[in-house]
């Protein structure tokens, strides 16, 4: 029987928990959390603040999940070493435990600079876990300035999610628009004007220098007061874990389309691996939910002895906020396609004969379908292109295609 | 408005309170009645354009429609009636002949209506159907062979060519061309699921549906469209069709807005040229004309295969049919003049023929005191409008019955009589590609077969009553009927006695 | 698995289907009154033209990206049928972003809705599937 | 009130008959004895037998049974069958006055042998001359009725009960090797005595117990073949049919009850000898309108033989028993045990199988 360990508790481990119950009912799984909640949506604590859910409906998997699926679950307990050659793994509560198989689903943790006079700050938090928002949550009122550092999905998230239950909110990045790793200047600005009228301030092109207290001092000169800071100005992937027994890492654990890292018996899923992106065709880290999920899936399979391969991983990511969303997938190079209307923009690009990426604001209906054809390389020769500009429809497909699509026999 | 201005026969009746503006109507009607209104997220109605053909009605979801004869009436007149007074304004305005379709809608006799049937009591039983075999196989065909035995005495059994079905109806002729495709589908498939026959009529015979060649009655009219070797041999039966109850004595013409795409090729002529059927076979000036068509049909066919000889019922019918039966015909199809059509001279349609349950009635007797009636077999058609139409048929005498305006119904028609504007919204009557896709023959042939499976449980409920457990015995049984309200005269035609006798 | 399949060849494009699809997962007893003057939110979308046209609905894939892409963990597959827990549902349109039918659409409150083959309301059959004129839609199993 | 011919009428009634194989005559008396205890099955307005074999002396010559109404119809009768026919004897049919039977019309017999001029003249053969011959006198001549016409047999019929007409006809002092018989129950009819059975035509008869729904569509179709249904009774029309079917199209008296009994379609398709299939298929397609169908029991009596019949569904009773050389077939088996109290093999016959029974080639 073998004995499977998944380090980390987060999309991926539960992704790697039904794919290896896919393939093997029997075999031992341990799973070691470092958190000591039943694994919930992690992107939900934006929407628990917002009070679009709670504790109860976050989790991500029902009550049952670890019994119905045979998880030994070791909660509040940190993996620290590997022992590739004995196969052993020494957790921090000094035992060891055995393993045939790991899946390491150390997700990632949030980067803070050294800024200067940041122990002064009283009241300052990152935005990644349940415990982040739930302390957060005690620490904000009616009456709560509320500085954000970061204009990333991580921050802007956090704004959205305490709007309501704070005085005021400014954001301010370095960048010179909000959301820069995924949006271009012109849709960015669009979100921005939106945030704003909801508002929410901007400090762009611009950062904190130094804080003292309640006070941040900006590059620009400005300064900000602020009760409560909120450091959301990047992630950096878990990676220790194989770097320090000399896996091959990079900004991420180095996986193949099977989710192997270069250590035998060791496998990497979710946001702390650096997996094949297809939309580049090479590797890169896609700290993404859906991402996170199938790599782990496809890294259960092939820990259980199936077969199965995860290579058309493309970044996508639906954003909203305050009812405005923004879809994005793929890269934007190649050529551009706009379409532009009264509180729309669509952009699409393509590249030899295919799309490569899109990005949509204002109207991001059946966006699925522009997914799927980077996704599955759908050659725009034998589609209305035009048409699907302007609407997605698998209309814009030819007859057969649709017929394949929709049940052989339409 | 104008002189030419008639107001519109029907109105549109909309419950506002039912109407939740999903603009199905608007979509399913070809005529372009409906239509909405954005502004006021109300639908609207075009009457003028309205032919009352019920669809959508009948596909409204929320009962919210329904059309009615508009009561905006001229001042009533027996003799003037509201009708003619309307065809005399058409007239005045277009000085053309007027053109209307399916069967002759006048309140002229209807003597099936006036036909009742017996039933067993006390002094021999009712056959139960439920309990005990009911046969409905009927065969059609000459019946006059010889007793021939072989060497050892045994019977040569040897016969003429016969048409087998497992119940005495058949779908009679509607063209590809005058219906669609879909509806010929359906015909088709259900006339093969039934066991019994469909009839190409003049169109031709497409393709698709060689494969239904042994449930098929292939027909050679005046016109002659798409008729060819491998046609004649595609069917079961070939069927010279000399004429048609809705308009004896005239031909036929399908306009060439109609003769589009696969209806061109089956009919083998050219796309957008009318098919134009003369009113005579330009090769039958008389009765010894038709024997050598007949015969002509039968060498190609190499006597494998039925003769039938369609005429319209007229005045001297008795004499024609008899004249056919001699003729080498194997079967007889009489079409009586409330038959249908896809477009006729409405004057014709209303005033040209007889009845047919007189023709039969007179046809079966004469054929019986030539001694010559099993020489042919009989199938009649022009209204046959249910199980008892076909019982009193079939003891008037015919072996068979030919309905189609029912079978129509039975795919959606909803008898607007306006198939000749090719707009038909149950897509039957049309060639266009949008309406001619609402029938699907997968639920057309579903009901047909439905419509006829019903049709032969009350046939069999009525023969039972009769204590009659085989159609045969039911042939030309004519002390099985009385009449109720007829004349003398139209008894003697009819050779029934009146209830009561 | 029995499934909602489109015949393209007989979708008249009347549009029923919508009207149905809404009407049967509002639960209420007359059409006129559960949609008179309401804008309507079916789970089954009619695309095409004046000559071509299909209804299009949940295709409950094998192997289904919504499920697998859903940041709340509100969308699993319940015998067959991908199911939404519209209690979990926050409303992120990541489903929209993945499902390549465009199967997936807001409803009226924002929560995501989809097709469930009306194993949820009253309906028994798909109501799509009993409200089609012309046997367009069908419910059947196929290979 | 209309008088039978003039309306169709409906009858139930009770047949029985008898035959020996070895051709061994026997009395009259016992088959309207055997009539008693069917009694109920009649109601007096009708019984009559017919008795094979009855005439050795005169056996080449047709014996013509025949009722008239008076004197000067017979007169005029007469002078028609001499027209036609050498008589070589005529006489009174000799009758016993019993308070039963009342209101006898003049019954005489002739035996006749057809005038070969005549015939030549017509173009026709013997039988079809005898049986136009009969048609017409039944047809035209009002008052004359030709009741039997084959040869070396005769029916005898008469209104009243069968035990009686036996008793009024004398027909113990006849004998013959086959005998049938019939009492009527006509459900509404004064009674006419050329209405009762048997019904003949040449040397066929024909008693029929039952009331056959099928009778315009079989009389329409036999009428074409110059046969005329003067009687609108199911026994004329059903003897008509078998003389057409037998005499007329050659069929054997097999494939004749194949025609008037065909078997249900479901049945021949499970029939396992291809040739069997194919012919009670050709039968069935070929005399569609011969098929007969409602209740029937009858027994066909024919030079040499008797053949009974059921309906195909067997609505009507019917019964056969043997005992020795002999074979008794009647409506109940009391009427058997009355003529033979050891008859064995009492059986009923299905429906629509035919019990054909001959006499020994050259006994009779």
């Amino acid at each position: 029987m073998s004995e499977y360990v998944i380090i980390g508790n987060g999309t991926a481990a539960a992704g790697c928990i039904e794919g290896i119950r896919s393939i093997d009912s029997e075999g031992k799984i341990t799973l070691i959390s470092k958190e000591k909640y039943k694994v919930y949506s992690r992107p939900l604590i934006s929407y628990l603040l917002e009070g679009k859910t709670d504790v109860e409906r976050m989790k991500y998997r029902g009550e049952d999940f670890y019994e119905k699926n045979n998880v030994s679950f070791f909660p509040g307990i940190s993996a620290t070493k590997i022992d590739a050659d004995k196969k052993e793994i020494s957790l921090d509560n000094e035992e060891k435990i055995s393993y045939d198989k790991i899946c390491v689903s150390t997700g990632s943790s949030p980067f803070v600079p050294p800024f200067e006079g940041l122990d002064s700050v009283q009241k300052k938090f990152s935005f990644m876990t349940l415990d982040d928002a739930l302390s957060l949550k005690e620490a904000i009122n009616p009456e709560s300035r509320v500085l954000i550092v970061g204009a990333g999905l991580i921050g802007l998230k956090c704004a959205e999610g305490i709007k309501d239950l704070v005085k005021e909110i400014t954001v301010c990045d370095l960048a010179d628009r909000i959301l820069s790793s995924i949006l271009d200047a012109e849709c960015a600005g669009i979100m921005q004007k939106h945030l704003e009228e909801n508002g929410i301030k901007f400090l762009l092109s611009d950062s904190a220098t130094k804080f003292e207290s309640n006070k941040a001092y900006m590059k620009s000169g400005k300064e900000v007061e602020f009760d409560v800071l909120v450091l959301a100005i990047g992630v950096r992937a878990n990676i220790s874990l194989v770097k320090n027994i000399e896996g091959e890492v990079n900004r991420g654990i180095v996986v193949n389309t099977k989710m192997e890292t270069s250590v035998k018996d060791i496998y990497a899923a979710g946001d702390c691996s650096e997996g094949y992106d297809a939309s580049i065709g090479g590797n890169r880290v896609l700290a993404i939910l859906p991402n996170a999920y199938m790599q782990g899936f496809c890294a259960g399979v092939n820990m259980a002895g199936g077969e199965k391969e995860f290579s058309n991983a493309i970044p996508m990511n639906s954003i909203g906020f305050f009812g405005l969303h923004v879809m994005t997938a793929g890269c934007y190079d190649g050529e551009c396609f706009e379409e532009k209307r009264e509180g729309v923009l669509k952009r699409f690009f393509v590249k030899d004969n295919k799309l490569i990426g899109y990005m949509l604001i204002g109207e991001t209906d059946r966006a699925g379908i522009y997914t799927s054809m980077i996704r599955e390389k759908v050659p725009l020769d034998t589609v209305d292109f035009e048409l699907l500009r302007k609407v997605a429809t698998t209309f814009a497909f030819s007859n057969e295609n649709r017929r394949k699509k929709f049940g052989g026999v339409v | 408005m104008s002189i030419r201005y008639i107001y519109p026969e029907f109105e549109v009746v909309r419950n506002e309170n039912r109407c939740i503006a999903c603009r199905v109507c608007e979509r399913q009607c070809a005529n372009e009645v409906h239509s909405y209104n954005e502004e006021k997220n109300v639908m609207i109605s075009d009457e003028t354009k309205c032919v009352n053909c019920q669809r959508c009605v009948s596909l409204c979801p929320t009962r919210a429609l329904k059309i009615v004869k508009s009561d905006c009436t001229l001042r009533e007149n027996a003799n003037w009636q509201n009708d003619t007074i309307k065809e005399i304004y058409k007239q005045a305005g277009s000085g053309g002949v007027l053109l209307s379709s399916m069967g002759n809608p006048k309140p002229l006799p209807v003597y099936w209506d006036k036909i009742l049937i017996n039933a067993s009591q006390v002094t021999n039983p009712p056959i139960d159907p439920l309990r005990e075999p009911m046969e409905t196989r009927v065969f059609l065909g000459k019946k006059n062979g010889e007793i021939e035995r072989d060497e050892n005495g045994n019977l040569k059994c040897s016969l003429p060519p016969q048409l087998e079905l497992s119940m005495p109806v058949m779908f009679s002729a509607m063209s590809y061309g005058s219906i669609s495709y879909n509806a010929h589908a359906s015909l088709a498939r259900a006339a093969t699921e039934l066991g019994i026959l469909y009839n190409t009529g003049e169109g031709g015979l497409h393709e698709d549906f060689y494969v239904y060649g042994p449930n098929t009655i292939v027909q050679v009219a005046s016109g002659r469209f798409g008729v060819h070797e491998d046609y004649l041999k595609a069917g079961a039966a070939v069927e010279i069709k000399m004429g048609q109850g809705a308009k004896p004595g005239i031909g036929g013409h399908l306009p060439g807005a109609k003769i589009v795409g696969d209806v061109s090729k089956t009919r083998m002529i050219p796309e957008g040229s009318d098919a134009i059927s003369p009113a005579p076979h330009h090769d039958i000036y008389s009765i010894e004309d038709l024997r050598q068509l007949v015969f002509s049909l039968k060498e190609a066919t190499e006597y494998k295969k039925p003769v039938i000889v369609k005429v319209a019922a007229v005045h001297n019918i008795a004499a024609i049919a008899s004249g056919i039966a001699r003729s080498g015909a194997d079967i007889i199809a009489i079409d009586g003049f409330r038959g249908g059509t896809g477009a006729a001279p409405t004057r014709i349609r209303d005033n040209v023929g007889i009845p047919i349950e007189l023709a039969l009635a007179s046809v079966d007797q004469r054929l019986r005191d030539e001694g010559i009636r099993n020489t042919v077999s009989l199938v009649v058609g022009g209204s046959i409008r249910s199980a008892s139409d076909v019982i009193k048929a079939i003891a008037l005498g015919a072996d068979a019955c030919y309905v189609a305006t029912a079978a129509l119904l039975a795919l959606g028609c909803h008898l607007c009589r306006t198939c000749q504007s090719g707009k038909c919204n149950w897509g039957i009557a049309t060639q266009r590609p949008d309406l001619v896709k609402r029938l699907n023959p997968d639920i057309g042939s579903e009901r047909l077969v439905n419509l006829m499976t019903a049709w032969r449980h009350e046939i069999k409920e009525l023969m039972g009553g009769m204590g009659i457990n085989s159609i045969e015995a039911l042939k030309g049984n004519r002390l099985m009927l009385r009449g109720v309200g007829l004349n003398e005269k139209e008894l003697e035609i009819l050779g029934i006695s009146h209830a009561g006798e | 698995m029995k499934r909602v399949y489109v015949n393209e060849e007989w979708c008249l494009g009347c549009h029923l289907c919508e009207y149905n699809c809404a009407f049967a997962n509002l639960g209420l007893k007359d059409m006129a009154d559960a949609l008179k003057g309401k804008k309507i939110f079916p789970r089954i979308h009619v695309e095409g033209d004046e000559k071509i046209s299909y209804g299009v609905s949940c295709r409950h894939c094998e192997d289904p990206m919504c499920i697998k892409s859903c940041i709340a963990g509100a969308i699993s597959k319940e015998n067959g049928v991908v199911t939404i827990d519209r209690s979990k549902c926050v409303g992120c349109l990541t489903c929209v972003l993945v499902c390549p039918y465009g199967a997936l659409a807001p409803s009226e409150e924002g929560t995501m809705q989809k097709c469930e083959l009306c194993v949820k309301n009253s309906c028994g059959e798909p109501a799509c599937v009993t409200g089609c004129p012309n046997k367009a839609i069908v419910y059947e199993e196929r290979g | 009130m209309k008088r039978e011919g003039e309306v169709r009428i409906p009858s139930g009634c009770a047949i029985a008959a008898v035959i020996s194989k070895d051709g061994n005559r026997m009395s009259g008396q016992k088959i309207y004895e055997c009539m008693k205890p069917m009694h109920d099955r009649s109601n007096g307005l009708g019984g009559g037998f017919a008795g094979y074999g009855i005439y050795p002396e005169y056996k080449d010559f047709y014996a013509f049974h025949m009722f008239f109404d008076d004197r000067d119809t017979r007169k005029n009768c007469e002078v028609f069958l001499k027209e036609r026919f050498e008589i070589v004897k005529s006489e009174i049919i000799p009758t016993r006055k019993i308070p039963q039977i009342t209101n006898e019309p003049d019954i005489w017999r002739y035996f006749v042998t057809p005038l070969k001029s005549m015939m030549e003249k017509m173009q026709t053969d013997e039988k079809e001359f005898v049986a136009r011959s009969v048609m017409k006198i039944n047809t035209e001549m009002k008052g004359a009725f030709v009741f039997s016409s084959g040869k070396n047999m005769g029916a005898f019929k008469a209104v009243g009960f069968s035990e009686d007409v036996g008793v009024f006809y004398r027909l113990e002092e006849y004998e013959g090797y086959s005998w049938t018989a019939h009492g009527r129950y006509p459900t509404n009819t004064p009674g006419w005595w050329g209405g009762a059975h048997p019904f003949t035509l040449l040397d066929y008869s024909i008693v029929h117990n039952g009331e056959i729904s099928s009778y315009d569509a079989n009389r329409r179709f036999i009428e074409m073949f110059g046969y005329k249904c003067n009687l609108q009774t199911d026994t004329e029309v059903i003897t008509y049919i078998m003389d057409y079917l037998i005499r007329v199209k050659g069929l054997t008296l097999k494939e004749a009850a194949g025609v008037i009994a065909a078997p249900f379609w479901s049945t021949i398709e499970g029939k396992s000898d291809p040739a069997e299939r194919e012919r009670l298929t050709y039968l069935r397609t070929m005399f569609p309108s011969l098929l007969v169908t409602g209740p029937f029991s009858i027994v066909l009596g024919f030079d040499g033989g008797l053949m009974a019949l059921n309906d195909r569904l067997k609505l009507r009773s019917m019964v056969v028993g043997e005992k020795d050389d002999k074979v008794y077939i009647a409506s109940e088996e009391a009427a058997i045990r009355s003529m033979e109290p050891d008859a064995e093999n009492i059986w009923a016959p299905t429906g629509g199988e035919p019990v054909i029974i001959k006499v020994k080639d050259g006994a009779y």
